[in-house]
């Protein structure tokens, strides 16, 4: 068994970095303009397509009325989804009439998830926020949902559009590839040579960024090397050995390492750190600033780059109380959310959070989650 | 004299069973005292009670004249009781000397336990006990039954118990090991230790013991003096009837040879055995421990194939790679260690009894639930085995009974061949009696049987030939009319024989 | 076999010594660590830069917490009981003892509650195991949900981070080796010679190799089985205290399949599941190669989309070696 | 048969009394009463739980787990384990969607990109190959336990890694989508009303019921189970009977993962990571031992039910999921404890 699937080998594609998925990529335009206008630059230009999420059929009007809302996030237990629901609750008090639960498996698996949305159905709430485990894996329960009149909204990770009315996308994944990107160079200059420790290659929203990095390296940065790119899971003490693994490996050769998630992030860091190659090694990557402010105060990590999930968890909920209150239908071009104000609406049934955010030792003690 | 340990009015009874009532013993410093009892007569359980395994529900045991409960085997070793069980409690995985000393290993000043100490000393016992061919370092799980029980030995005496309890301890010794064991016996007797000695076997109460106490279905019937009482008065305590014959030998007209091996061969124990067992044919296979016997056995029975050499069954060469084809080339084997190789113990007596048969009985590999059922009832019956119901899980049987169960699931597979590896150990006379006048009947009906056996008169007895096996090979054969003690002996042990 | 028969008689002290020789080269350790320096110095032909003293420490240390709690599962094996929770209880008690330091509690104390804690969970495991004879499965499969779910339930997965640095024990180098690998090696060698210099250590055996006998010649089984989970909660609150203090910060998440890594390690290292057999050497020798397999097959460029199967055939050709092995010296399983 | 052995008088289990108790106090009975309890407790707190829509619903989702517990029950009352079914699962979902998507049967190959083919794998014929791969992976598994004599546990928890690093290794981590319609009737589909994987999760568990309780194979797993020497010096072909088991178990994985990619619609690598501790936790809060020798597909039954009903039940009463796995938990051990002590209490074994 063994032996036939080795002789499978060279099939692994060479074109791609490993761990990039093989959907069509997007990178933005080169430096020149500052990350932030750029990314909303991008979502204007865009010529508009034609709304492609679905609708909830014939749900109750509820406009104005009090609404339940449940949360199911990729599972629950780490900081990245505690911070959203903390800026949903946030959301909720604010407009007053939503309660919003969250609940979700305690491990990010499909099938539980599957589970929790059904069970909820059941239970018959107005509406389901989501972060998809798979988009097309969770696609038929939504559905079911939408179909019974309840209202379903999508955040952190889509689903297919047709399977929920409208999608709050945190940063665009070209977005956050370029910036991504930039900070390397900007850090280590424009021909570094750096590694990649990701979550698994499996993950969704991670094998996108790597993608959009890839296309916007190589069209940017031709001089940048990818050494490689290896899975740690969502485990701290994999993500360091990995990390430290890389290290040894290519000792001199490496200028700088990417975490793709707020666990390989922290830990690369820390092997950085451990290492002694503080300055020497940049470690870039997405995580939540509580996770990287010993790094950052100690000055081994400039800066990380995240959208900030607060708002992420407080925008959703105040599109989903549009969507109730017919205020945000599949004509709309933005939405209001409370203090973050107009929200453009960008391919088709996406709500922009704005562009990623950059966290250095000058903001990160302003934020606690 | 003073009276070490003291029973009476012990009562123990099981779900369903009485295993004991008002039962009473005692034990002087230096003396050996048999047990004597059916199978299922409450000996073990007795002998549990005074080791601390069981607690009595009724009664009182003193232990030099001072009243004592033991809550637990611990309590009882304290108080200076060792025993051997029925049922080997050894631990495969530990050496020999570990296996000796556990719990009690020698320590150095550190409070470590000293090895070398250990070692020394697990030799020395067994030198005592004469055994000088044993590595003190290997695992006991590979080794055999004879072997294994004299670890059991060694083990009790590293302990060095004022009351030693034997449970049938040479029932899986073949002759020469039961003399060595005797010279233990005696020499701890000298020491003053005090012995409580159960055997089936007997010849032995005589040559050993002292006094002698017989239970019968969980009753005291009495004490004597092995010097005041004779066999027959013993047995008639036992069984509550007389028993005309021991070895029953009804002599069978002997047909064509059934089953014949040809130089058979499968290191490292059987070296070159080729013997023919002819129809209605009882054969003898006498040797040491060690001399292959059971391999021999489990080669043929395709438990082991064979490397070399061929089997004939009705004189056609045969192909046996497991025992399913040996069975269905009419051959069954009754293996010698019941516990682990003849029963499936947490199982019933039903299932028990039909899992040799299962295919047959069942209706397109769907058992029928009747047939086994009274398959099993008839040879509960048959071998009138001492079980409350066929339900009854076969652990909770006394070991005799777990035996006759062995040999009713074999014969349900009515075989041709019948293969016994000691078939009569830890049997009482009476079901021995049985046994032997059932294999008697099996052969008259031209069934051809080889009996593996330690037990020289009973090999003497049976046999209308006697082969001797030595080192993995056929070192003699007799016909009955030759077959003495003596003969058969020499041949067990000559010149390189006896183990090293 | 029958050569086994031949060098015994009390005379040979010379023989003994050579069958001693025999022994440790035929041991499961001895082929854990000759295949642990062969793949070390056929990766390190391949890429030098593997033998470079920085990556041989990381060897040593990646998997050195999980040794730790190797070791203590090695006792739960060997006494015929396995433990599923290792992974839940180091989540919490990693969690508990950073929040006690964060708290102000001098380090030290911080360092001490997970060990003690450790110790009361493995009561409590050990309790319901020997006294109230729940199989160890059972209870430590519901135990490691219960904990899971407890921990989520409390700290929603806030990071915890901010801890003094005389707390991040993992973190001391002396002599530029990290504190984790001083931890592996002692405790490994602590609980070798209790395994085979004391009467406790025997008595695992024993109980694991046949509880009725043990029970039988005096053992108290079940006082052994107890002892065994307080031992084995013991091991895995010092494992819970190195994997705290390993980063800046404590994630409050159980680490994902960790009790698979350390059972791994266990039965790797020659622990029979069926009990009553096992070194301890031997489980700390595989999970340094478990974890040396890792690294390496990043060093050798293996695609990393087919690292876990190589990780499967390289586990299974290890213990297939250690049974060839006892199938030469006809040790049954 | 006044004169047969058996002390009728003093048998307890004859006595139809004693037979009654026997049964009432039987694992499967005790097992069932725990379940009635918790879910009559759970339907007061919600409404919505005791509904058809629901209990179908759960019907669906429990399928996967129910059908690879039935094998399993059969390996642990053998004495063995299969830790790998959760990495066979994924093997098979994605030879299942990367066959039918990579292979070319004509011109035979593996399609790369830009390669042109002829006649694609039909989807029919990837699912066989699926079930086929999960029968093949199941039987290493039992070749390298029975005549390498690899324990279960350490050859399982290799090949965990190893299928399920050859399921990332095959499909390079993509997953396959799009099938055509037909192919999710299975799994989100009815049959007369009822979910499709009912019907199956009833067929299966009863040909398993049957086949373990009826039939002599049944019987000699027992016995294997309890004393493996004694059931091979019985003449019972040990070897043989125990790889069909674990033949049986990659089998119902691969089945199990061709339901759920119908219902789910996709392949991932990943699929099925950790069902085995789920799994093993529902055969044993079932009453199987896991020392072998004891064990029922009811009581399996009843164990997935139970857990799937409490998840269900305690989140409609909304109890969240991080407090569900702390009761799951709780009733596990609890159920055990109970029926331990109350088998020990009415003496049967
Ligand atoms: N644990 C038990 N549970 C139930 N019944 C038991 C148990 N142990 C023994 N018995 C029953 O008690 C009676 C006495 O058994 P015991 O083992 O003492 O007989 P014994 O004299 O040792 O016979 P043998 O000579 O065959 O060993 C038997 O009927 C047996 O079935
Ligand atoms: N001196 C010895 N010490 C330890 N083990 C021995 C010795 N001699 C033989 N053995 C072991 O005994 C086994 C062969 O004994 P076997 O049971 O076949 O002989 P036997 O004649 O049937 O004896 P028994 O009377 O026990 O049936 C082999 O496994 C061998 O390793
Ligand atoms: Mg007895
Ligand atoms: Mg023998």
């Amino acid at each position: 068994l063994a032996t036939v699937s080795l002789g499978l080998l060279p099939a692994a594609a060479q074109d791609r970095w490993d761990g990039a998925d093989d959907l069509p990529t997007n990178p933005l335009a080169c430096p020149g303009a500052e990350v932030e206008e750029m990314a909303e630059g991008e979502g204007e230009m865009m010529e508009m397509p034609a709304y492609d999420g679905g609708a909830a059929v014939d749900a109750p009007d509820l406009a104005g009325q009090p609404i339940v809302l449940v949360d199911v996030p990729k599972l629950i237990g780490i900081g990245y989804f505690a911070a959203t629901t903390q800026g949903q609750q946030e959301a909720a008090e604010e407009l007053g009439n939503v309660t919003v639960t969250t609940d979700a498996p305690t491990d990010a698996n499909i099938d539980d998830q599957i589970a929790f949305i059904e069970n909820y159905i059941a239970q018959g709430v107005n509406g389901i926020l989501f972060a998809a485990n798979d988009p097309v894996a969770i696609a038929p329960v939504l559905r079911s949902a939408l179909e019974q009149g309840i209202h379903v909204v999508g955040y952190d990770a889509n689903s297919e559009p047709d399977a929920r009315t409208w999608f709050v996308n945190q940063a665009e994944f070209n977005g956050i590839g370029k910036s991504l990107i930039d900070q390397m160079a900007a850090e280590r200059g424009e021909d570094a040579s750096f590694a990649i420790v990701t979550s698994t290659f499996t993950t969704p929203n991670q094998a996108r960024w790597i993608a959009e990095m890839q296309a916007y390296q190589e069209n940017c940065y031709p001089d940048m090397t990818w050494l490689a790119t290896l899975e740690a899971q969502e485990d701290n003490t994999l993500s360091f050995n990995q990390a430290t693994t890389l290290i040894n490996q290519y000792g001199e050769e490496l200028d700088g390492i990417f975490g793709m998630t707020s666990v390989a992030t922290p830990a690369s860091a820390d092997a950085v750190t451990q290492a002694g190659l503080c300055g020497e090694v940049a470690v870039v990557g997405l995580a939540t600033p509580n996770a990287m402010k010993p790094y950052v105060e100690s000055g081994c990590v400039q800066s990380v780059v995240l959208w900030n999930p607060v708002d992420l968890g407080y925008a959703a909920v105040y599109v989903m109380r549009a969507i109730v209150d017919g205020t945000l239908t599949p004509e709309s071009t933005s939405v209001e959310a409370g203090r973050l104000g107009e929200l453009q609406i960008v391919n088709g049934s996406e709500v922009l959070l704005g562009a990623p955010f950059v966290y250095n030792a000058d903001n990160i003690d302003d934020f606690d989650f | 004299m003073s009276e070490l340990l003291e029973l009476a009015g012990v009562t123990k009874s099981f779900p369903g069973v009485k295993a004991l009532q008002e039962a009473q013993f005692s034990l002087r410093a230096g003396e050996v005292h048999a047990l004597l009892g059916e199978n299922g007569a409450g000996k073990s359980t007795m002998i549990k009670i005074v080791s601390g395994v069981y607690r009595p529900d009724a009664g009182r045991i003193l232990v030099n004249g001072q009243a004592v409960q033991f809550n637990n085997p611990h309590e009882a070793k304290s108080h200076g009781v060792a025993t051997i069980y029925q049922e080997l409690s050894l631990y495969p995985e530990l050496t020999v000397a570990e296996n000796i000393f556990l719990g009690h290993c020698p320590r150095t000043r550190f409070g470590l336990i000293d090895w070398a100490e250990t070692h020394r000393r697990a030799r020395e016992i067994l030198e005592s006990l004469e055994i000088h061919d044993m590595d003190v370092t290997r695992k006991v799980g590979s080794m055999t039954v004879g072997n294994r029980q004299r670890v059991e030995i060694a083990k009790a005496l590293s302990q060095n118990a004022k009351i030693l309890i034997m449970d049938e301890p040479t029932a899986s010794l073949s002759e020469a090991d039961v003399q060595r064991l005797f010279e233990i016996v005696r020499l701890l007797r000298e020491r003053g230790v005090g012995i409580i000695y159960i055997s089936h076997r007997m010849e032995e109460v005589f040559e050993l013991a002292d006094r002698v106490t017989v239970l019968r279905d969980g009753q005291y019937v009495g004490t004597r003096h092995v010097s005041d009482v004779n066999e027959a008065e013993l047995i008639q305590m036992m069984v509550g009837r007389t028993i005309d014959q021991l070895f029953p030998k009804l002599d069978a007209e002997i047909g064509q040879p059934v089953l014949e091996v040809r130089d058979l061969v499968r290191p490292p124990l059987t070296r070159g055995v080729s013997f023919t067992l002819r129809a209605g044919e009882i054969v003898g296979m006498a040797g040491l421990v060690g001399s292959g016997r059971s391999e021999v056995a489990q080669v043929i029975f395709g438990i082991n194939p064979p490397v070399r050499g061929e089997i004939l069954i009705d004189g056609k060469p045969v192909h046996i790679r497991n025992p399913g084809e040996a069975m269905k080339k009419g051959i069954a084997y009754v293996p010698e260690d019941r516990g682990s190789q003849g029963l499936v113990r947490a199982m019933n007596v039903r299932q028990n009894m039909s899992l040799a048969v299962l295919r047959a009985l069942a209706r397109a590999n769907f058992i029928d639930d009747k047939r086994e059922f009274s398959l099993a009832r008839e040879m509960i019956e048959r071998l009138n085995i001492k079980a409350y119901s066929t339900e009854q899980i076969v652990n909770k049987l006394s070991g005799g009974n777990q035996q006759k169960i062995v040999i009713g699931k074999w014969l349900a597979a009515k075989p041709r061949v019948l293969i016994m590896d000691e078939p009569t150990r830890g049997i009482d006379v009476g079901a021995k009696a049985e046994i032997h006048r059932l294999m008697s009947t099996l052969a008259q009906q031209g069934m051809a049987i080889l009996m593996i056996s330690s037990e020289l008169p009973e090999v003497l007895g049976m046999s209308d030939r006697v082969l001797v096996m030595r080192e993995g090979r056929i070192a003699a054969e007799f016909p009955r009319a030759q077959a003495t003690q003596e003969v058969i002996a020499s041949a067990m042990m000559s010149q390189t024989g006896a183990a090293s | 076999m029958t050569s086994v028969t031949v060098n015994q008689s009390n005379n040979g002290s010379t023989k003994r010594s050579a069958g001693l020789v025999r022994k440790i080269v035929s041991s499961q350790e001895f082929i854990l660590f000759v295949s642990l320096i062969a793949l070390i110095l056929t990766v390190g032909s391949i890429n030098g830069n593997y033998l470079r003293p920085n990556n041989l420490i990381s060897i040593l240390q990646g998997n050195a917490f999980a040794a730790v709690a190797a070791l203590g599962m090695c006792l739960v094996i060997i006494s015929g009981n396995i433990d599923i929770s290792v992974g839940s209880v180091v989540g919490v008690l990693a969690v508990i003892s950073g929040n006690v330091v964060i708290a102000g509690v001098p380090f030290w104390i911080a360092w001490l509650v997970p060990i003690v804690l450790g110790a009361l969970v493995g009561a409590l495991i050990g309790f319901l195991v020997a006294y109230l004879r729940i199989p160890s499965i059972v209870v430590t499969l519901g135990l490691a949900s219960i904990i899971k779910g407890g921990l989520i339930l409390v700290t929603s997965g806030r990071e915890i981070s901010g801890m003094p640095a005389e707390f991040m024990i993992s973190q001391f180098r002396p002599l530029g080796i990290p504190m984790p690998i001083y931890f592996m090696i002692v405790l490994t060698i602590i609980m070798a010679i209790i395994m085979r210099y004391t009467a406790f250590g025997r008595s695992i055996y024993a109980v694991g190799g046949n509880a009725d006998a043990a029970r039988l010649s005096g053992i108290n089984d079940r006082r052994v089985v107890l002892q065994v989970f307080i031992i084995n909660g013991i091991f895995v609150g010092i494992a819970a205290l190195l994997f705290a203090t390993q980063l800046q910060i404590i994630r409050a998440t159980v680490p994902a399949n960790f009790e698979l890594l350390v059972i791994t390690a266990a039965v790797v290292g020659g622990v029979s599941i069926l009990g009553g057999v096992g070194t301890v050497v031997g489980a700390t020798l595989a999970a340094i190669l478990l974890n040396a397999i890792n690294s390496s097959l990043v060093f050798v460029g293996i695609s990393p989309y087919w690292m876990r199967a190589f990780q499967g055939i390289l586990i299974l050709v290890t213990v297939l070696a250690d049974l060839l092995r006892r199938r030469r010296q006809g040790i049954g399983l | 048969m006044a004169q047969t052995p058996l002390m009728l008088d003093k048998n307890p289990e004859q006595s139809t009394g004693g037979r009654l108790r026997k049964l009432l106090l039987s694992q499967e009975v005790i097992l069932f009463i725990i379940m009635v309890v918790a879910i009559g407790l759970l339907a007061t707190r919600s409404d919505r739980f005791l509904t058809q829509d629901n209990l179908l619903t759960q019907g669906r989702l429990m399928a996967e787990i129910a059908l690879v517990a039935l094998p399993m029950t059969f390996i642990i009352i053998t004495g063995g384990i299969d830790l790998s079914v959760g990495a066979i699962f994924g093997l098979c979902a994605i030879m299942l969607g990367w066959t039918w998507e990579n292979i070319c049967l004509s011109p035979i190959a593996i399609k790369s990109r830009g390669f042109e083919c002829a006649v694609n794998m039909p989807l029919e014929v990837s699912i066989v190959l699926a079930i086929l791969i999960g029968i093949l992976a199941g039987l290493v598994n039992g070749w390298f336990i029975v005549k390498i004599k690899v324990p279960p546990l350490i050859m399982t928890l290799a090949t965990l890694a190893l299928y399920r690093g050859m399921a990332e290794g095959i499909s390079q981590s993509r997953s396959v989508r799009g099938y055509p319609d037909w192919f999710y009737q299975l799994g989100q589909g009815d049959l007369f009303g009822i979910p499709t994987q009912i019907w199956l999760i009833i067929v299966f568990s009863i040909i398993s019921a049957i086949w373990l309780s009826r039939t002599t194979f049944g019987r000699s797993l027992y016995a294997i189970g309890n004393n493996e020497t004694g059931a091979r010096f019985s003449g019972i072909a040990v070897g043989r009977q125990k790889m069909i088991i674990y033949a049986f178990s990659g089998m119902m994985a691969g089945i199990a993962a061709w339901i759920f990619v119908s219902r789910v619609s996709t392949t991932r690598s990943d699929m099925g990571s950790g069902l085995e501790l789920d799994v093993i936790a529902a055969v044993v809060l079932g009453g199987t031992s896991i020392f072998g020798g004891v064990g029922s597909i009811v009581g399996t039954l009843i164990g997935v039910v139970t857990i799937q009903m409490l998840k269900n039940g305690l989140s409609l009463a909304g109890v969240t999921g991080d407090a569900t796995i702390i009761v799951v938990g709780l009733v596990l051990i609890a159920a055990v404890l109970i029926n331990g002590f109350i088998q020990r209490r009415s003496g049967a074994r």
